[in-house]
């Protein structure tokens, strides 16, 4: 299990070679990266700002979850906080099973967990001026399918 | 004597990221009524407490939850990472 | 998009880099990747047959039907053939997306497909002899989540 | 005259991958009935088709299927990639 906090730049396909290294032994792996995506060309770049203290202790806490909750063998979280611009990957999430279904849900339960349970704000600077990101409704309601 | 923080536009709104305050709360909620007794800043920041979540020493709470013990309140919008 | 039937070894963390840089303006990229595991160390070796021919014909299809189906900017598929050894990546697929929820279903959907529907037959060579790997009938049910 | 391929340990049972066959059939069914007539091995291979899959140039098709215009037509147990 590895959590990382970080304001540096990473590469999803290095971090997946280095999980799939790491965890031996296992038939599935999944990994999701979230990539600063500008809609419309006029996105100059995404800001993250996240509760230090906190959010180490909740990913950690979630990553455990997600390990006990599907049985997996192996998770990766990689978040990064600071100014990000557009094609650059956020966060990735990798976990590792037995079997297909482990994984493909483990990456899907921490994925929901990051999108509102995670003390993570965006705020998105444009030529224009600067907007903090709507929380999605429909974000809050897939945890529910978790319980 | 409790630490409140404050993230994304709620900090924007209240203008400090952080600040020492002497409570006699004893919930999150008389902490709220308590904060907007002060400065017009904290009537707007805190208009719709729905709106908005809040953790006690790092953990996530609900605005009716006490207060005894903590040290660490923290105010902030719907979370958005991922 | 890109179908690769291939014998030789590949590491699905370049693989996902190579994916990743080709599919430019997307939000979310999710990956899987299926690995040679050796439940009781007796696993010498996994035997991949196919029918060359309907094979690629099969893989180039259902790409196309992922893409169509979930509105995906991007899917991967690469399947191995031929005699594979415990730990090696037998197969992986990736699939980008704007957002995350159709990068998810793509990649499960292209996994049911390849599960029962794309011609390959395994066979698990051990110590004391060779079987062909049984059909799931988990599998077969899966694919009705997407009718 | 068409091409019959088999597969995994059909094609084990049967003992070769491929074979021309001159048929009479007008569907699959009937094909399986030509092939179970010539010898026991394909009586064997050919006990239970539930258990097998056809495919008729190279698309995957239903037993009752018929072969007009068919090339090739294969078969196999049920896949296992992934």
């Amino acid at each position: 299990m590895r959590v990382s906090l970080q304001s540096e730049p990473f590469d999803p396909g290095t971090e997946l070679t280095a999980f799939s290294t790491a965890t031996q032994g296992v038939g599935a792996i999944v990994s999701f990266s979230g990539i600063v995506r500008d809609t419309d060309g006029t996105l100059e770049a995404m800001e993250i700002e996240h509760y230090p203290g906190m959010t180490e202790r909740a990913l950690q806490s979630h990553a455990q979850k997600a390990v006990q909750k599907f049985g997996l063998s192996g998770v990766l979280i990689i978040h990064r906080y600071g100014r990000l611009t557009p094609g650059e990957p956020i966060m990735m999430v990798a976990t590792s099973a037995p079997h297909r279904q482990a994984a493909f849900e483990g990456a899907d339960f921490l994925m929901d967990f990051l999108k509102s349970r995670a003390p993570f704000w965006k705020k998105e600077h444009r030529a224009d001026g600067a907007d903090w990101v709507d929380a999605k409704t429909t974000d809050e309601a897939a945890l529910d399918r978790w319980t | 004597m409790i630490e409140i923080l404050y993230f994304a536009w709620l900090r924007e709104r209240i203008g400090i990221p952080r600040e020492t305050w002497t409570t006699e709360a004893k919930t999150v909620n008389d902490l709220v009524d308590e904060l907007r007794a002060r400065e017009e800043r904290y009537v707007m920041a805190f208009e719709d407490t729905t709106s908005l979540r809040v953790a006690l020493d790092q953990e996530l709470a609900e605005f009716d939850a006490p207060l005894e013990g903590v040290r660490e309140v923290a105010f902030f919008p719907p979370m958005t990472g991922g």
